[in-house]
């Protein structure tokens, strides 16, 4: 590829003189590049604009046959106007507006865009035909992923580089009243008037500027383009969003917008619950379907005129018109005052048709209907509109084919409230009518979005009691003018030709999918693909329509439209995903566990310390002198009222009547279906105040879950629930000399065993600070306490323990060695140890559960699980060979490879010095001294031997007794 | 039960003349070659018909499942007096709107044996029915962000390997091998701990599967009735007797399967049969086409993504099911926002892509997120439903499987496990610990 | 997306809350069978059409509460206290 | 602050810190540490976290609320006669969170306690002051600053001066309260102290287009 630095900026041969809607700014001139060489620009110029002004007319191949591409609509949909700029694939050229120095490419060409290897497919095209690929390739099906990979290889996009940089986009809220989605002339009339009538607008407009097709119109076009301009501008209460685009209307009038042209960041993706949409983006030009429609100069009206008004690009040098409306007339005109010879012009209204057009690389002749034939280097057509109903089809409106004037129109009886059309999607008529409908529409819409906020803030808790009501808004609705539509003859097709440009699909392509059975438009266009490109069907959807009607011997009613669905326009995933919200949660400790080399352990929202370096030493310490964990994220609530007891009976499988002050209690809570759910212990501080802890991961669930039971079952029940997980940090002293250091900083505790025995509770004043509430509880099976303290002085307390227990040996310890302490002792992890099946009796939760109690949670299920008998079992296991550690979800086998259970839980142990498990294994398997064989995920099998108790270490429970 | 029908005999009628099908006409490459020389038409691949007053077998639903089920019966079992009824047009609901990842590495055995035999009924599928279904078996991996989706990915290898399914844990360096644009730094907020690869998953045409299973039930005689919508199942005694249809028909027969997904609820009521099941959209969108970068289905069960980039080049991206229960397949902003999010997350060089059309289709979830297979307390009356988010993977298999149940009267060993009275039993299936990680 | 009327907070976007779904009351524990328990545990009427269903707001008032929704539409007709 | 700097004897000082990290200069206050950092910014945030916060439970429209002030929904500081110097929150139904000077959790708590007993209502209190972390954004871009990550409609036909709700902000369950402060457009927002870090990093990375800078704590009660 040439290197555009040793070339001479290519200059403007196509460009016109100063036109009077011009948008380019020609007092400057800036340079980009295209496929390597330089090209000049004037600021305003699209990419294409620019490209055609410099005389170029091929910008792409196309997906299938490589035919060569040019300009057809001029603007955000032109198919093959899809270019590769810097590392950003498929950039709308003939909307993106030039800026200095783009490195702009082709796509999809190999190995040059002028000479095309591929271009070779054209002449296959008669064996490529519509669902070649259904039909062939089929055997022998080992070569399938052979022709896979050639497929793959003639993808019609461009390419995404893996270094692109994650740019800083952005979101935020909007709460309109009324929202106008288009600021052509109706948009703007429709903005205006509902400001007026005291509504806040928000106007978005697709292109860089307001005034829709008035901008490439004539004097009198531009004067009103002016007029409403400055309307809009002077209407405080209208906010202008330009290159900004609706992507999507979803229920209740939540709307997605995507502002393209923003100093900070790269798009922001706008979400607008308007009370009222106005639907105003216009008519997209529909291309007319023959032989050879889709060569180079071949365009719509509404192409050239842009081209000649807002760009000053002479769009050809001889040209052929096939006109039949008002739009290709002025295109005619336009052409003419540009310089453009006019060959010919074919006026559809009496019949004349374009059937053929004939060239390489670009179209040179052109066949009329009657047989002649004309040179010529430029087609216009215009040959009928589109109604792009999408954001009408998402609020429910079904549109209804309208033979007399050729297109589809939205049905208003089956729109919502909340959503009206005003301009060309609604109707035809002078410019003049299309604004009092408009202007209607615009109060109507401001009207019915007075009476929803009405109804929607009236009773709001967030308004002060005493304001004066809001006035009572207008009842009566506006009248809205009926707006006239204009005859247009229906024009689809004269001879076969492409349908779908981006995809390559012809008209013959639809007829052969309707013959082969294919025959309602879905299955046509699934066959066929046609409409699922990236112009999404507002180009190619009629006329899809109209031919698969011909081909069936339907009318275009009875065939209907295929579903219009959101996105209205491509949005960048950039956009959609906006800055990354994902809360984080810390503990009052974490400056420290930073500062101390833990290696962070993402758990849930937390950040936890995983171990300071070495788990296994700091299992060792706390066995036998003493370690501090950081176990803030237990989850914790503030249990308070007369009837806590209740809760808690209702809650946990065990019984909590008899809870003195004082002391704390181990629970299990199942949900109704018997299923272990969360454990946890919980303390009670006083008469009617009790404190419970959960697990971390189940803290939200368990809150919840509380919740609903005392507000939907129990109502009457006097108790108040506060989460007070993070009011607490918290943090566990375990091991046999944790009295010994506690002691050294507790002050109002008799931390004696004989005043402060296991499974207690105190408050009193750890490090200076008041008010913590120690559990005396053995969640590693050692002599330890847990501490709750206000959550501001963590850091404090932690740092005061570390420093008072250097002489002691004081380690801080991570969740790895939690993990394996817990292990050794036997304890089960919910989550971990059970599964979303587990029922109590499965854990060996059966001394715990008491079925005398008059009811708990999963009581029935549980007492029917008993009965039943012959479930699984969570046990304890020793492998044999004490130094394989058969790693987590290792499945327990029996003869034929027949699962009868799994390793849940597996470590080596530091303290034994061997290999230690829990496991849940089928009933028949669970007496201990079972011998079990484990299948190790490299293919071997051990054995292992089931043990009488879960914990490995102290089974007694003595080191946390004393 | 037995055939009554007359086989072939009425092929005759094809609308445009052209002479009777034999298991329709043979695609190749020599015969496209020939039709492209020639010039002349295709045959039809499947027909439309006259509604008969009576079949031994009416089908509810004509997608993957439904087709599936008439074209075995047919093919395995004799059986061709069958009707498939489809309220819109074949393949519409579910089978239209998956996002065409097949996979078979389950949680549990009867779930793993189950899928590795529709994985292995896919991979013949073009062969049998002599129609590209354009099976991609590039490879399935699923992201684990943490210990515990770590834990489940080794404990689904585990049983995956015990049933002879092709499946491993991989760490974060092959999974960057695989798929090199994902980002597998270990700063990221959802760092990439491992992954479960599965070697024979990958992606296929959803629409190609339908269509050829309704091309080889047509050619073996099962009537196939689009735009055709059942308003009513008539029940006698206990037993079924017929169907109504929207366009005022009777049709007798003694068999209706309903093998819906979205309207699974509606029509066991119509039976008086009620369902564990709860109607969830489930939202899929495409991306416009970039040049293939992308072979493996990535799938994240914790940040609920997948995405996997088809022959055309497009991304395909799925989720989890809609946060509430609805019948709307209307699509949401959150879910657009919330796919492109995660994918960012995983492949943040991702960002200059744009997001092209978004859809919904509809899930019938279970409690255990197993489906719902086999007869019911209505003598005639079966299902095959509930398949929540697994459906289109579990078509071929299901199809086989049900016409063999309505065949011989009585569930096949494979399906045993899904019986709709394993609810009021308590005999939940264990899938249900491998459902917060599944597609 | 949805507006779901919190009957205390009035309109918000459905992304608040938590669906519930269909409730049904409680069986009695020490009467019912194992059947009619896991009718309730497990089956629901799944309407196309309106529904009488549970949701709690999480992101706002967290108070659970009951509304009336058209499961085509979204439609939401009442709200109000829980049951 | 590193461990050498700590000395091993002499009377413990406790420290008292928000979850915020806090710009220089560190200046302590009243037990915490706090920044000293002044601006004069348009648009600023603060940690307010050291103020007292108390949360109360009683029942909805009762002789409770009526002795706070504040119903649920709005936010007021002509409370009770005992709560000079407090803003009563009327953060849910039936729920209230008094802020109040920095210190004074303990006394607010007695009084809220009387108050409770004294309307013969069961109720609750219940000090939150080390539960929540608390910001104040000031500024009229303020507004426009939670526009882009909270979806409440921040008009005053919804959220006037005085309006209190919780809601997403930056998809983390946020108590936001309307408290313009001397005509400029203010809102008080808390969370969950361990978020606290993540709420103020994402306000600031939304606020940055409008020009936000932090300001210290200062103690102007509340």
């Amino acid at each position: 590829m040439t290197q555009g630095s040793t070339a001479t900026a290519t200059g403007a041969a196509m460009r016109l003189g100063p036109q009077p809607g011009e948008v380019i700014d020609r007092n400057r001139t800036i340079e980009f590049r295209w496929n390597g060489r330089a090209y000049q620009a004037h600021p305003g110029d699209t990419i294409i604009s620019a490209l055609a002004a410099a005389g170029e007319r091929v910008f792409s191949r196309s997906y299938k046959y490589h035919r060569p591409r040019g300009l057809l609509t001029a603007d955000f949909l032109d198919p093959g106007c899809q270019l590769q700029v810097g590392d950003e694939p498929n950039v709308r050229a003939a909307h993106r507006l030039v800026e200095a120095g783009m490195d702009v490419r082709s796509q999809n060409t190999w190995p040059s865009l002028k000479f095309d290897v591929k271009a070779v497919n054209g002449l296959a095209g008669r064996f490529l035909a519509t669902g070649f690929y259904y039909k062939t390739f089929i055997k022998p099906e080992r070569l399938w992923p052979a022709y896979e990979r050639v497929l793959r290889k003639f993808v019609h996009a461009g390419e995404v580089s893996p270094d692109t940089e994650h740019g800083y986009y952005d979101k935020r809220y909007a709460h309109p009243d009324v929202l106008v989605t288009g600021g052509g002339p109706a948009g703007m009339a429709a903005a205006v008037a509902a400001a007026r009538a005291g509504a806040r607008v928000l106007l978005v407009e697709e292109e860089h500027h307001l005034g829709g097709h008035l901008r490439w119109g004539d004097d009198t076009a531009r004067a009103v383009r002016a007029e409403l301009a400055e309307q809009v501008r002077s209407e405080p209460g209208i906010e202008v969003l330009t290159d900004s685009v609706v992507v999507g209307r979803y229920d209740d009038n939540w709307i997605g917008v995507m502002q393209r042209n923003l100093p900070h960041v790269v798009e922001r993706l706008v979400k607008v619950r308007a009370k009222s949409l106005v639907v105003a983006p216009g008519l997209v030009e529909r291309p007319y379907v023959f032989t050879g429609n889709d060569l180079p100069g071949v365009m719509l009206s509404t192409a050239a005129r842009r081209l000649i008004n807002l760009y000053a690009v002479k769009p050809g040098e001889r040209a052929v018109v096939l006109s039949a409306n008002p739009e290709g007339d002025a295109a005619v005109a336009d052409l003419q005052r540009a310089g453009v010879e006019i060959a010919a012009v074919a006026d559809a209204r009496r019949g004349q048709r374009v059937v053929r057009a004939r060239g390489r690389g670009g179209v040179q002749s052109v066949e009329l209907a009657d047989g002649s034939r004309i040179d010529c280097d430029l087609l216009v057509t215009a040959v009928g509109w589109t109604a792009p109903t999408s954001l009408l089809n998402m609020a429910g409106a079904r549109p209804v084919y309208r033979p007399e004037v050729a297109r589809f129109v939205p049905d208003p009886a089956h729109t919502p409230d909340g959503v009206l059309a005003v301009g060309g999607i609604a109707g035809d008529g002078t410019l003049d009518q299309l604004r009092e409908h408009a202007d209607a529409v615009g109060r109507e819409a401001a009207r019915r979005a007075a009476q929803l906020a009405h109804r929607l803030h009236g009773a709001l808790p967030t308004r002060p009691r005493d304001a004066a009501p809001q006035p009572a808004p207008v009842t009566d609705p506006v009248p809205i003018p009926e707006l006239p539509l204009a005859e247009h003859p229906e024009l689809f097709f004269s001879t076969h030709g492409f349908v779908d440009f981006s995809e390559d699909v012809s008209s013959k392509d639809l007829v052969t999918a309707v013959k082969e059975g294919y025959d309602s438009v879905e299955l046509v266009k699934r066959y066929t693909t046609a409409t699922m490109g990236p112009a999404q069907g507002k180009l190619e959807t009629v006329n899809t329509v109209a031919i698969v009607a011909a081909a069936t011997g339907r009318s275009i009613a009875e065939t209907g439209t295929t579903t219009w669905r959101p996105m209205y326009a491509p949005v960048t995933l950039g956009a959609l995903a906006g800055r990354s919200f994902e809360p984080i949660r810390h503990s009052p400790m974490q400056p420290w566990h930073e500062r101390h080399g833990a290696t962070p352990l993402v758990a849930g929202q937390w950040i936890r310390p995983e171990h300071y370096g070495d788990p296994a030493a700091e299992v060792r310490t706390v066995r036998s002198g003493v370690g501090i964990i950081d176990v803030t994220p237990i989850g914790k609530l503030d249990l308070r009222g007369p009837d806590v007891a209740k809760l808690l009976n209702l809650l946990y499988v065990n019984k909590w009547s008899k809870l003195d002050i004082g002391r704390v209690r181990y629970g299990v809570m199942c949900a109704d279906d018997g299923v272990v759910l969360d454990d946890g212990v919980t303390g009670r501080l006083g008469d009617d105040h009790y404190l419970m802890s959960t697990t971390s991961s189940g803290a939200a669930t368990v809150w919840e879950w509380v919740e609903n039971w005392l507000q939907t079952e129990h109502p009457d029940w006097q108790v108040h629930v506060t989460p007070v997980t993070t009011a607490y940090a918290s943090i566990n002293v375990a091991g046999p000399r944790s009295r010994e250091l506690l002691g050294r900083l507790t002050e109002g505790v008799d931390l004696r065993p004989e005043a402060f025995g296991y499974m207690n509770v105190r408050t009193g004043t750890v490090a200076g600070v008041q008010d913590c509430v120690l559990w005396r509880i053995g969640f590693t099976g050692e002599l330890s306490y847990e501490i709750h303290l206000p959550a501001s002085y963590g850091l404090h307390v932690w740092e005061r323990l570390i420093e008072t227990g250097a002489d002691l040996g004081v380690v801080p310890f991570g969740v790895e060695a939690q993990r394996i302490l817990r292990l050794e002792k036997g304890h089960f992890i919910v989550g971990q140890d059970t599964d979303g099946l587990t029922q109590g009796y499965t854990a060996g939760l059966g001394s715990l559960i008491k079925l005398d109690k008059a009811d708990f949670v999963g009581k029935p299920e549980l007492a029917w699980q008993a009965e039943r008998g012959g479930y699984p079992q969570l046990v304890g296991l020793l492998p044999v060979d004490g130094d394989v550690v058969p790693p987590e979800a290792s499945q327990i086998i029996t003869g034929g490879g027949h699962i009868a259970g799994r390793i849940t839980s597996s470590r080596m142990s530091p303290t034994l010095g061997r290999a230690i498990c829990l496991g849940q294994v089928d009933s028949g398997l669970a007496e201990a001294g079972t011998r079990v064989t484990v299948r190790l995920p490299d293919g071997r099998d051990v054995e292992a031997v089931i043990t009488a108790h879960h914990a490995q270490v102290d089974p007694e429970g003595e080191r946390q007794r004393v | 039960m037995s055939s009554s029908n007359n086989g072939t005999g009425n092929r005759n009628g094809s609308r445009n003349g052209h002479r009777p099908l034999r298991r329709g006409r043979r695609y190749s490459a020599w015969s496209l070659l020939q039709h492209g020389l020639s010039g002349a038409d295709w045959p039809v691949t499947f027909r439309s018909h006259p509604k008969r007053d009576s079949y031994d077998v009416v089908i509810v639903g004509g997608g993957v499942h439904g087709l599936a089920t008439a074209y075995y019966l047919a093919a395995n079992h004799g059986i061709r007096n069958v009707a498939v009824l489809e309220k819109s047009y074949i393949g519409s609901g579910g089978s239209g709107r998956n996002t065409a990842i097949l996979r078979s590495n389950y949680l549990t055995p009867e779930g793993v044996r189950f899928y590795d035999r529709s994985v292995k009924l896919y991979e013949h599928l073009a062969a049998e029915l002599n129609f590209n279904v354009m099976f991609s078996q590039r490879g399935h991996l699923t992201l684990a962000h943490n210990d515990a989706s770590l834990r489940t990915m080794r404990w689904r290898t585990e049983v995956n390997k015990l049933q002879g399914v092709d499946s491993e844990v991989i760490g974060p360096d092959e999974v960057k091998k695989l798929v090199p644009y994902l980002d597998t730094s270990s700063t990221t907020r959802y760092p990439v701990l491992g992954a479960l690869y599965h070697p024979p998953g990958g992606i296929i045409r959803h629409d190609a599967v339908v269509w050829g299973y309704a091309r080889g039930a047509d050619a073996h005689g099962v009537h196939i009735h689009q735009k055709t919508e059942v308003v009513g199942i008539d029940v006698e005694g206990g037993r079924v007797t017929g169907v109504r249809t929207d366009d005022g028909h009777r049709i007798a027969t003694p068999v209706v399967v309903n093998c819906t997904a979205g309207w699974s609820t509606l029509i066991s009521d119509m039976a008086g049969v009620s369902m564990p099941v709860q109607t969830f959209p489930l939202q899929a969108a495409v991306t416009e086409p970039v040049k293939p970068f992308l072979d493996t289905v990535i799938v994240s069960g914790t940040l609920h993504v997948y995405v996997s980039q088809t022959d055309r080049g497009e991304l395909v991206f799925g989720a989890s099911v809609d946060p509430f229960a609805s019948y709307s397949t209307r699509g949401s902003l959150e879910f657009a926002e919330g796919v492109a999010g995660h994918v960012l997350e995983l492949m943040p060089a991702l960002s200059k892509m744009r997001l092209l059309r978004q859809w919904a289709g509809l899930c019938d979830m279970t409690p255990d997120y197993s489906p719902i297979m086999g007869p019911t307390p209505v003598g005639g009356f079966y299902v095959d439903v509930g398949w929540g988010t697994y459906g289109f993977k579990a078509g071929p298999v299901s199809g086989e499987a049900m016409a063999d149940c309505i065949a011989n009267e009585r569930p096949p060993e494979i399906i045993s496990a899904f019986g709709l009275d394993r609810f009021e039993a308590g005999r939940l299936v264990g899938e249900k610990g491998a459902a917060a990680v599944g597609h | 997306m949805m507006l779901l009327p919190c009957p205390w907070c009035g309109p918000r976007n459905a992304s608040e809350f938590r669906y519930v779904g269909e409730t049904g009351p409680r069986p009695d524990p020490t009467t019912a069978t194992p059947e009619q328990w896991r009718r309730h545990l497990y089956f629901h009427a799944n309407p196309r059409g309106w529904v009488r269903e549970s949701w709690y707001h999480r992101a706002g008032c967290r108070r659970y509460f009951a509304a009336e929704r058209h499961t085509a539409t979204n439609e939401v007709r009442s709200s109000g206290g829980h049951s | 602050m590193s461990d050498a700097d700590r000395s091993a004897d002499g009377p413990t000082v406790t420290i008292a810190r928000s979850p915020i990290a806090a710009p220089e200069p560190l200046v302590p206050h009243r037990g915490w540490e706090v920044s000293g950092r002044r601006s004069a910014a348009a648009l600023t945030i603060t940690d307010l976290t050291p103020l007292a916060k108390v949360a109360v439970r009683a029942p909805m429209d009762g002789a409770v609320q009526r002795a706070l002030g504040a119903p649920f929904g709005r936010a007021a500081r002509d409370g009770a006669p005992a709560l000079d110097g407090t803003l009563v929150v009327g953060s849910g139904p039936g729920e209230w969170l008094v802020l109040a000077p920095v210190g004074t959790a303990g006394e607010v708590r007695e009084q809220l306690a009387g108050i409770v007993t004294e309307a013969g209502e069961f109720g609750t209190v219940v000090d939150l002051t080390h539960g929540r972390a608390l910001l104040r954004l000031r500024g009229e871009a303020s507004a426009d600053l939670l526009a882009k990550v909270c979806a409440v409609d921040l008009s005053d036909a919804v959220t006037p001066d005085g309006a209190a709700f919780r809601s997403s902000v930056a998809n983390l369950v946020t108590d936001v309260v309307r408290d313009d402060a001397g005509g400029v457009r203010s809102y008080l927002l808390h969370c969950e102290r361990s978020s606290g870090q993540y709420l103020a990093a994402a306000l600031l990375d939304a606020g940055a287009e409008f020009g936000i800078d932090v300001d210290g704590f200062r103690d102007p009660g509340i």
